[in-house]
């Protein structure tokens, strides 16, 4: 169990989880009216993980993250204006439109890239640290990636090298328990993914991720960890995702009243019961996350596509 | 005539093959409880079982290389790599085993093994999830590699290719699956076809257009519009993309004089350059016009609908390419 | 420690583990007479292993091998003159010269093929295993792989799934410590790599490989849970090899007095000395055996290269 | 003018770059302890230490993947892969992200990565050991790709890969690493040659033969023996895959009228094919015979020096396809 937390840092993570979620359903409302195109992989579940993981590093560190990454990002801090832009393909987005959802970068607070292979990131994040390293700075790297992409080739040839050669660098499994429709526990044999940690030599964690004091807390000492040389650790998060893998998923393959049995854990609602915060501190946060909330989907909706000579630039330097 | 949707001409297919023999199984994410990503496999699983339709964790090198152990042992399965894109996880496994086993062994074993994976840019899923990047994979000796065009070619040529005893790479495109179209009413169960043949979609004299997959409709539209404007143009279906069916082409531009080649991967090494340099020698003296290519550009396929739509080729550009041709 | 075994096993233990030695001494020098073209990665010193492991076999077993598989042939009872042939690039060799030395397959003894990309057969080996459970036979395949192979991809992808569908597959490390120059030590950090099987929920073995009959035993041990429907194991083999990765190779990076450490405990010497066969029994042994191998010499140096249209044949049946 | 081991070129490019900025690292199997499988990185271990040259698991996709990262975070990795065709098992991370980082952030950040590797058959080294594969690579836009010839290009490529802003894949060439060059007096620590130039190295006037890598300098030979007999050909050297350098051999293919491609890839969907077809429509009134292509043919590379002597061109088969477009 997570030790009590002060005001700043309880005011810090409802800020965030709301941001996150209001974030994603304006995402999702763009969606549903057909201006969003593309995939929308939505955060809403899991905003304990990306709150508390980011409340546990510095400004200096690095950000590895995945498809579903804009949970990250907003836990980050990053421009969610921009971020809204680039969702709808506009030019005043964060790659001018030409990454999208799944391509968000924003190296200014050390987001490395989110990335549409499900474990391609996981090397970009890895590199980082050995980066940091060899540079000889105190930067720590928290890599994000799903229960599936835990199954990739990539994670295992990462994870061991960073053990190898003690990288500062937590790796965060975000286990909703699917990876789209399938169901982590027909695809693993050992469902706490954590436990593999002990094949690597390295310390791993299986906690609950809809507790984000147990995220901060946790994800805090593997970063105290791999900051002090320590090396790796794995923090795998037990979380859900509350809408479909992606907007157009019905979620038939959901066993009937789960959904209910981890929404009745909701994140948000369990934090609030907490009572760090009184009922007017969380209108206040909520008041003004939706006027930044509001300015980012205005900004996004009135900035203009790319132009047709953006196509063939940033291919190459020159 | 009846209609059919792509989709469930796929699932036809992969229905009567697996009915007809029980060595034949597929594996891939999402296939089996989820129905496959574009329902192609829709009660599949319910029918066959677990073990053969099996939902596979994202281990696309895995289950992928999987395939060949099944298959040097007596079943023939099928990998469905859910996007062409993916297909680079897994590409060792693919062409530097699959492809290779019959070789290396001295023709001990052939692979009877299908991949069906997926092409089609169009659908705002950016630079990871846009590409037909099959001229990469066709470099490779030791696959055949098919592309339908439409429920008739998809059904007839997955069928073939699961029954082929060598390994087949079988390409559908994403913009096809939720169109409906007319199926002959003698493509029954022995629909079978062969998988290296392009076929003349549209007869003409002036102009040769190759094309695949969902271009190949594109073209025929756009034929026709030039019709009207009193041009012929002869549209060819490619199907194949190893082998080319080389004789096909080379007998309609000793006729026509001229080929414009389509194609929705980048043009740099792609499908065209290679369409050019095995037919050149032949119709050196017969061409009235260099071979042009319309393909994508040479860039990664850029996510904003304002940008993409300037990627792909469209009734529009083609009909540029046709004109500049002609 | 391991238990008594029959005078019959014993006969055929140091049959197949003299018989590997002398092939591969037969291979090497055909490599410095330049006669053989290409690599030649021995399998001297691991012995017992491939001995070992194909005792706990029956005949209609599937075996998955590598670019050191030589041992693994020749313990399963290969004829010697087709793979002599094959790595002497022959038209009589079990490839007709095509696959060469890295690249040996017969079905008809379950030998699934030698593999020249580290790690590249593992999902071959595994798909058997699916194969043989699909089909409803009894067969367990046993996946030779070295340390450095443990560290791709395809060893976690395949691992995972064989585990999560109880395949009977049996994955054994041939862990000699290095991967060409490579210390494994100075690549992961923890070093005994059946730890891993904890990650996956799976039995793992690590166990002494220059001992024979411990390998049978482990390894009769896990292809019996295998057939039975437990699932798959890891059996980690500690082993060397004596000599260098190939031909060409001066194991600079050895440190001193290692290898004569390992020769010090030689499979062949420590089993001799277990005293399961009389000194006669052993000069039996090794003069049928060389016999075999001068015959399987002489077929293969005799035999003649393949014939310029078998280029291209064998990509297609048609 | 000195002699010098190409290998030894390498190195020296290497030890230069590395030398001059303490960004630049190497990974890779064996490049530390081992001094590189081919010698190339010989004692830079103990110079620079073992960050710096770092031997690395036998993780392909993993350890070219962290090249990105440490791109991303102001580092000039190299990454070395130890034969083209393990690049097969890090495809994804080559293609899918290290070549598309700069176009997916919209120019944020390029990626000053350099990608080492080996092509060479003829080594009996089978079917996964021997392929020149970078058709397939080159087919993705996002990378600048380069192949020495000698000692000096090897050199002057690598160090301009190396201080290059994007991915660079640098080809080499395994039957090269032993063989003795001149090394130009001039070709110091400023030797950087153009990542997008080919050059004539031999010049003629009835033939343009364009090879690359090991080919060059057979190309040559086979040149001077026909000077000989009265027949002029001009060699060009490709050097850089990507881009082509299309405007050196128009040029050259204006004068000569014609034009033969050699490389030692499979045909079909190879290198020359894509030239072929950037070329065409450039010399298609000057051609006096269709552009032919030399290549290796479309089966997996065999092991028996017997069949593997007739894979790959030789001087007396480029002799035979020169003839036949004379
Ligand atoms: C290599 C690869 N295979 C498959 C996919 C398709 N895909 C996208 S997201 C996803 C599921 C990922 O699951 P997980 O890692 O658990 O993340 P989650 O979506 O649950 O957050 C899949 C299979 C992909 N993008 N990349
Ligand atoms: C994908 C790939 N990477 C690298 C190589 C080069 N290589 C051949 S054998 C070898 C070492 C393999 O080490 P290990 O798996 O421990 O087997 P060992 O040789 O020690 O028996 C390497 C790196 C290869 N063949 N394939
Ligand atoms: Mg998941
Ligand atoms: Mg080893």
């Amino acid at each position: 169990m997570a030790k009590k937390i002060s005001k700043e840092l309880a005011k810090e993570f409802y800020t965030n989880m709301y941001k996150i979620r209001r974030f994603e359903e304006e995402v999702f409302e763009f969606y549903k009216l057909g201006q969003m195109a593309g995939l929308a992989h939505l955060y809403i579940g899991e905003e304990a993980v990306a709150t508390g993981a980011m409340a546990a590093i510095g400004p200096q560190d690095y950000i590895g993250t995945t498809h579903r990454g804009h949970g990250h990002m907003v836990a980050r801090g990053a421009d969610m204006g921009k971020m809204m832009a680039e969702i709808l393909g506009k030019a005043t987005g964060y790659s001018k439109g030409k990454g999208g959802s799944m391509h968000i970068m924003d190296m200014d607070i050390g987001i490395l890239g989110a990335n549409g292979i499900v474990g391609g990131g996981i090397p970009t994040a890895t590199g980082a640290a050995y980066s940091a390293k060899y540079r000889g700075t105190d930067q720590v790297t928290l890599c994000f990636f799903g229960d599936g992409a835990s199954n990739e080739g990539t994670f295992h040839e990462c994870i061991n090298m960073a053990a190898a050669w003690d990288l500062p660098i937590v790796y965060v499994i975000e286990n909703n328990l699917y990876g789209i429709t399938v169901d982590m526990r027909r695809v693993t044999k050992e469902h706490d993914l954590a436990k593999r940690a002990i094949g690597y030599g390295i310390p791993g964690y299986t906690i609950d991720g809809m507790n984000v004091e147990e995220v901060y807390e946790t994800i805090s000492k593997a970063v105290k960890d791999a900051r002090e040389g320590k090396g790796p650790s794995i923090v795998e998060c037990k979380t859900y995702r509350y809408h479909g893998h992606n907007g157009s998923d019905n979620c038939a393959y959901r066993p009937a009243g789960e959904l209910e049995e981890w929404k009745a854990r909701d994140c948000m609602d369990s934090f609030k019961a907490k009572g760090y915060l009184t009922e007017d501190e969380i209108k206040e946060i909520e008041k003004s996350v939706d006027k930044d909330i509001e300015k980012a989907v205005e900004f996004a909706s009135e900035s203009p596509y790319p132009d047709a000579s953006e196509l063939m630039t940033d291919i190459f330097v020159d | 005539m009846r209609k059919i949707f792509y989709r469930d001409a796929i699932r036809e297919a992969l229905d009567e093959e697996m009915g007809r023999d029980p060595m034949v199984m597929m594996i891939g994410e999402d296939v089996g409880v989820g129905d496959g990503t574009w329902k192609c496999s829709k009660g599949l699983r319910e029918k066959y079982g677990d073990l053969r339709m099996k939902d596979s964790p994202i281990s696309e090198a895995g289950f992928t290389g999987m395939c060949i152990g099944m298959a040097l042992t007596g079943m023939r399965p099928i990998a469905e790599i859910m996007f062409e894109d993916f297909m680079l996880v897994a590409m060792d496994q693919i062409v530097n085993q699959m492809n290779k086993v019959s070789y290396m062994s001295g023709g001990q074993k052939h692979i009877p093994m299908v991949i069906r994976t997926t092409i089609g840019a169009g659908r705002a899923a950016a630079a990871q999830h846009s590409q037909n990047l099959t001229a990469a994979v066709a470099h490779f000796p030791g696959a055949k590699i098919v592309m339908p065009s439409d429920a008739y070619t998809a059904k007839g040529l997955l069928k073939s290719a699961i029954r082929d005893d060598d390994p087949v790479i079988v390409i559908e495109h994403r913009k096809h699956f939720s169109v409906e179209f007319d199926m002959p009413d003698d493509a029954d169960e022995n629909l079978l076809l062969p998988l290296n043949k392009a076929a003349v979609v549209r007869e003409g004299k002036d102009l040769t257009v190759v094309a695949s997959s969902f271009q190949v409709q594109q073209a025929v539209n756009v034929a026709k519009h030039l019709e009207k404007q009193g041009v012929s143009v002869e549209v060819i279906d490619l199907r194949s993309i190893v082998p080319i069916d080389k004789e096909t082409i080379i007998k309609s531009v000793k006729k026509t004089g001229k080929l414009l080649i389509i194609d929705e991967g980048c043009e740099q090494f792609g499908v065209p350059a290679e369409i050019t340099a095995q037919v050149l020698p032949h119709v050196f003296y017969d061409l009235d016009a260099p071979i042009m290519r319309h393909c994508a550009p040479n860039c990664p396929v850029p996510f904003s609908p304002a940008l993409e739509k300037l990627f792909v080729p469209t009734e529009k550009t083609m009909l540029k390419a046709m004109k500049q041709l002609l």
